[in-house]
């Protein structure tokens, strides 16, 4: 737990001067007069980012656990499947995947009648579904190909434990092997959940702003360059930071012993 | 049908040749940028299990703030602003003007930022071998750079593949960035061959078929060397059924 | 003494494009060097990427910046503008079945797509965002295919774009509704070339070089070979 | 107790005591390497068979097939006489069944094998809460308990990576003691352990042999196994090479091999 | 071979003959846990030293704590007459000074630890081929003569995983053995392994001595110790209960404990 005497260190309080003097440095010297004017629409991009990456990295990892299965351990009738998605997904730019969800899959929709009449068309005329759609694919893709290494890498006395008590195969996986694996994933699974958060502003080819597109209009309204960019790293940092944090934790759980 | 092969085909008027030489350009900077990556990630995977506090304070500071701040914000900051520091010392001092190198800033700051999460993947890596391999290296008075060569890093490989074969991928494709300092790289080269011609469709699917490429070679590069690295390893097939 | 005129490496047909050998041609490039060679500058065109082409100039890697910037009052805080070298009128698109007209009641409870950073974004969410849902797009190519496809109503841009678009077959659809009341404190004041602050030298000869073209005629026989009409505006 | 029969033998056991387990024909290789060469031997209920040989010989191989942890390349296994139903590759043809049997068996594995992301407590009260479906509460008193009896209350709370290498070694039989199984495959259990908790190792095993369980036990401590068992089986090589009650296999040994494998004990 | 000297001892030895191993008032803290609560001892050239008592006493913690991968809490460990220079927190001061150390002394963990990437072999030939600096060649075939010592030959290309209990137990006292060490720290190194090879390692060890060797020996084998050992010592809760010849403290252990600890060996 951080406590105020951890931070209280000389080296740590040399570091928070630091910072300290860059914050003062860049609030006097650079322009921030613009803040004012946009600020409700950056409240609204930010809530937006963070909506987004939650739901889609949730979304994203829950579909990650059976692709790295598939391909660790399973028939190839499972594992071939998997092992394509997850090349495809790694292999082509999410920005072309968003395009092609939704101007490529979506632009298909119209031209049926019956579609345009149903139900569900007011949501199908949205573009959030395909931005969460084709981020949680693009999160499953990558971290499916981190799972499987994941559950490869567990150790095979322990799953042989679990057999031979007769744990029943899902009790199995769900008790020991998953934890395992997750475990040690954690840290490669916080990197990419950070990757993920900065894989968020391409949603804005379709149309949804959220904090880098706020970003973007202020620069592109008023030419100032790093000013909303720097305000931007620092909403990023602090998102990042919270998950690098949370994902610490989730570490700590389980001591381990030397390293 | 013949009008995208047109478009496509490889001298001019059509477009082929400029997507393959921007294809040449991106996999230059990625092979450079993971490269640098690799050496900061040990560096830095070393420094965050075995390093003394004020180091591991650094590298936690390097680890967030890098990998959260937008690689935009960094290249222009390092190649613009930085330019212009230099060169303001530069005139100060009596000089002319200096070039910077785009290509030498993307990489650097690529790197820097592959450094961050290779740091994590191979932390992680580390943390995952079981820990009476190292302490048998340690026992027999390996020196430290001898174990990590010839203990840690072939154990603790097989855990850092999966991660690390995504930064590579993420490397293709973030050298997108260096468009920012006029780099023809593969994104900038298709959006130009698409805004162009208007053959939006054409284009973005031909650069991703050239990814999709990529991916499968690189797919097949990785593959053998986790093959490598599990050597000794039972395997899970089984433990399945 | 080299004056490096930055463009934007991402083309805009059909003002600045690009052939397969990287030569830049179009109509703002033809006129880029009529400019510079009016008012005796030796211009070297330089393409930027749109993100860092304001810190080129305020880093000293280029000089000008000619890529369709419209002066705005709020952009000229940051950067100065030559006199302005173009300037359209600002259009509403729809099908050719609705019911659209360019004012806010003509656009209640419709949805509308602009173009994200530009002038027409600014100007919908200060005067159609109570009425209209107001969709923010990358590229004006992707409203018109999502205006084709029915995702959107109507979209606001540029009436020379807009010409191109509703004569071209995939805007069969749509149609020109009208162009909307001017506001110029946000649609600017037209196209003009960007310079650093205070770099009056520059500005000044560009200033010439403009008139200069628009007196002896090269600029309407530029413009002849791209557009039906003059684009200068009034 | 009564003393296991042997499969080879010929002459029916008169009214035959109700059969743990029997292993027939069990052969086994890894590759061109034959482990098992034919192993034939069954138990009674709350037998207790002691299982010796030299290093490699076989023993945990022998083990690990009789719950199907190896696929076994030939032979039969019955436990409690159910018999496993087997594919040609030798893995189990059903999975509900060997699930069920495997749940009534408490293995302890030569490596102990303690699950390293849950604490001791934790290791000792997953099965039978997970699997058996034990309430939370009770399979938590009544490891406490078992982890007592081993001498290991005080550090319930503790990761396996923490402990002594005994200290693993108890925390694995109080495992696999959790699920209260009918029989027991004990691989090595006093391996890493001192000669007093041998000692109470052995009071244990007796407790659990009276309650009429059966008990697989491969140790290389011959004491341990003289006193322990009712029937001994010398691996060679992956053959039965002796069998008997304890008396007559340390104090009479027939064959030359077992004579040579016991003569550093004496 | 001359009998270990305790440093607790008052009188000065006459003409000291050359010693090992000397540990002075060492202690060790995990947390709140002493583990160690002050140990010393010290052991001459060609001294074979058995360490035994309960599991958990902490044993394999004062071994571990001689060649610092535990570091200790405080205390002074004296090898070869020379002190290892420690910092504040018990960490090896000189990077350079622990290797050199280290190197000399082989140590056979409890849970083997070979390593699992490497061959038999390999594993084998590691430390003299990268460490030590041996030729390859010529450590390869001093590899392989040991591993005929040790029986395990035919597996030399084999990976660990792959091998049963004892066989890892050998390959690992093989491994030790490979770099020619001045001291050995065997922790346990015959719990997986028949009398016959128990035997075996018995003979290995006296030849070692002979050689001038020293040896600390963790085990819970009493009568290996006994015939082994020119002295043993009792380890309880952290502390030295009781040590002498093996004689004295097997045949006449004076402390309650030990006689407890001893009763069922008897
Ligand atoms: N890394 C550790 N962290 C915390 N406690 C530990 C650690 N290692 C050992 N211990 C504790 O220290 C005590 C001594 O352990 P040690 O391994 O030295 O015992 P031992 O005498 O070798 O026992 P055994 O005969 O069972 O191997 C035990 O109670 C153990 O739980
Ligand atoms: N997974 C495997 N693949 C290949 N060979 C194996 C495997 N497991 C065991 N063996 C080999 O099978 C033989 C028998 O091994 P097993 O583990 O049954 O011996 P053991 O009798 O238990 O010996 P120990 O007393 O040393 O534990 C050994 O030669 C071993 O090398
Ligand atoms: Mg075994
Ligand atoms: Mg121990």
């Amino acid at each position: 737990m951080i406590t105020l005497r951890s931070l209280l260190v000389p080296h740590r309080i040399a570091m928070m001067a630091v910072f300290a003097a860059l914050v003062l440095w860049c609030a006097y010297a650079l322009r921030w007069d613009w803040i004012p004017k946009y600020a409700p629409l950056a409240a609204e991009g930010i809530w937006r980012t963070i909506w987004i990456l939650a739901v889609t990295s949730v979304l994203g990892f829950l579909l990650a656990i059976p692709l790295g299965l598939a391909q660790a351990i399973g028939p190839w009738y499972l594992a071939a499947p998997a092992r394509t998605f997850c090349t495809i997904i790694r292999g082509t730019p999410l920005l072309l995947q968003i395009w092609l969800l939704y101007y490529g899959l979506g632009s298909l929709f119209p031209q049926y009648p019956w579609i345009r009449e149903s139900e569900l068309w007011p949501y199908l005329r949205q573009a959030w579904p395909y931005a969460v759609l084709a981020l949680t694919l693009s999160y499953a893709g990558y971290e499916g190909e981190v799972m499987r290494g994941a559950f490869a890498g567990v150790q095979r006395g322990q799953i042989e434990a679990a057999q031979a008590f007769g744990m029943p195969r899902f009790t199995m996986f769900r008790r020991i092997w998953l934890p395992q694996a997750i475990q040690n994933a954690l840290p490669t699974l916080g990197g990419e959940t950070i990757l993920q958060l900065k894989a968020t502003p391409l949603v804005a080819t379709i149309a949804i702003v959220e904090s880098y597109a706020v970003a973007s209009r202020v620069r592109q309204d008023t030419f100032i360059v790093y000013e909303p960019l720097l305000l931007l790293a620092v909403v990023y940092m602090i998102i990042a930071g919270i998950l690098a944090f949370g994902f610490r934790k989730l570490e700590q759980r389980v001591p381990v012993k030397g390293h | 049908m013949e009008q995208v092969i047109e478009l496509l085909s490889l001298s001019p008027p059509g477009w082929g040749g400029n997507l393959l030489r921007g294809l040449l350009h991106s996999l230059e900077i990625a092979l450079g940028a993971f490269g640098f990556g690799l050496l900061i990630g040990l560096g830095g995977a070393i420094g965050k299990l075995y390093g003394g506090p004020i180091l591991r304070d650094i590298l936690a500071v390097y680890t967030t703030v890098v990998r959260a701040v937008p690689e935009l914000v960094l290249i222009l900051i390092l190649y613009y602003v930085g330019t212009d520091l230099i060169n303001k010392a530069a005139g100060a001092m009596g000089y002319g003007r200096v070039e910077i190198s785009g290509v030498a800033a993307g990489i650097w700051v690529l790197g820097v930022v592959q450094g961050a999460y290779a740091t994590e993947i191979l932390r992680g890596a580390i943390k995952a071998i079981p820990i009476g391999q190292i302490e048998a290296a340690r026992a027999f008075g390996m020196p430290p750079l001898k174990m990590l060569r010839r203990v840690t890093i072939p154990a603790m490989m097989s855990f850092a593949i999966p991660g690390l074969a995504n930064l590579w991928l993420i490397a293709t494709k973030d050298t997108a960035l260096l468009a920012v300092v006029g780099f023809n790289e593969l994104t900038l080269e298709t959006r130009q061959a698409a805004a162009s011609t208007r053959a939006y469709f054409t284009f973005f699917l031909a650069a991703g078929a050239l990814y999709l490429m990529v991916t499968l070679v690189s797919g097949r590069v990785f593959a053998r060397i986790e093959k490598w690295a599990r050597k000794g390893q039972p395997g899970h097939r089984r433990a399945g059924a | 003494q080299e004056v490096k005129i930055g463009i934007a490496a991402e083309p805009y047909p059909p003002f600045a494009s690009l052939d397969a050998s990287g030569n830049w041609v179009g109509w703002e490039v033809e006129i880029i060097n009529a400019v510079c060679a009016a008012a005796e500058l030796n211009c070297v065109i330089t393409p930027v990427a749109w993100d860092g082409i304001i810190p080129s100039l305020t880093g000293q890697q280029i000089d000008a910046i000619m890529a369709s910037m419209s002066i705005t009052e709020e952009r000229m805080q940051t950067i100065d503008f030559s006199d302005k070298y173009y300037d359209t009128p600002t259009v509403i698109v729809a099908d050719k079945s609705a019911d659209i007209a360019p004012t806010p009641e003509g656009l209640a409870g419709k949805i509308l797509g602009v173009q994200a950073s530009t002038i027409h974004q600014t100007y919908a969410q200060q005067y159609f965002t109570d009425a209209a849902e107001i969709r923010v797009y990358q590229t004006q190519d992707e409203i018109n295919q999502d205006l084709a496809a029915g995702r959107i109503d109507a979209t606001q841009a540029d009436s020379i774009a807009m010409d191109d678009f509703v004569n071209s077959d995939a805007g069969a659809c749509c149609e020109i509704k009208g162009s909307v009341a001017n506001d110029t404190s946000i649609l600017g004041l037209g196209v003009g070339a960007g310079v650093r602050k205070g770099d009056d030298a520059l500005r000044e000869k560009l200033n010439a070089g403009i008139a200069a073209i628009r007196a002896d005629g090269t600029y309407d026989k530029i413009t002849e070979g791209y557009f039906s009409s003059s684009i200068y505006g009034g | 107790m009564t003393e296991a029969i042997a499969t080879d033998r010929t002459e029916p056991a008169a009214a035959p005591a109700e059969e743990a387990i029997r292993v027939e024909d069990l052969h086994k290789s890894f590759g061109h390497l034959e482990v098992l060469k034919g192993v034939n031997m069954s138990a009674k209920k709350g037998d207790v068979v002691a299982i010796i040989g030299g290093s490699g010989s076989g023993k945990s191989t022998m083990l690990r097939c009789i719950n199907f942890l190896e696929t076994p390349t030939s032979g039969r296994i019955v436990i409690g006489g159910e018999e496993i139903a087997m594919r040609a590759d030798g893995s189990p043809a059903s999975r509900k069944q060997i699930e069920r049997v495997r749940s009534r068996l408490g293995m302890v594995f030569q490596a102990f094998n303690l699950w390293t992301h849950r604490t001791l407590i934790e290791n000792v009260t997953e099965v039978p809460v997970h699997v058996l479906g034990v309430p939370k509460a009770e399979a938590h008193d009544r490891a406490m308990a078992l982890l007592e009896r081993v001498g290991l209350a005080d550090k319930a709370a503790t990761y396996p990576a923490f402990l002594s290498g005994g200290q693993q070694q108890r925390a694995a039989i109080a495992r696999a003691l959790a699920i209260d199984p009918s029989v027991m495959l004990f691989d090595e259990p006093t391996s890493a352990l001192d000669p007093e908790l041998v000692g109470e190792v052995l009071t244990v095993i007796r407790d659990l042999a009276a309650e009429g369980r059966t008990m697989l036990l491969v140790t290389h401590e011959m004491k341990f196994a003289r006193e322990v068992s009712d029937h001994v089986i010398y691996l060679f090589e992956g053959r039965i090479e002796e069998q008997g009650p304890p008396e007559a296999v340390f104090g009479a040994p027939k064959s030359e091999r077992l004579k040579q494998f016991l003569k550093s004990v004496a």
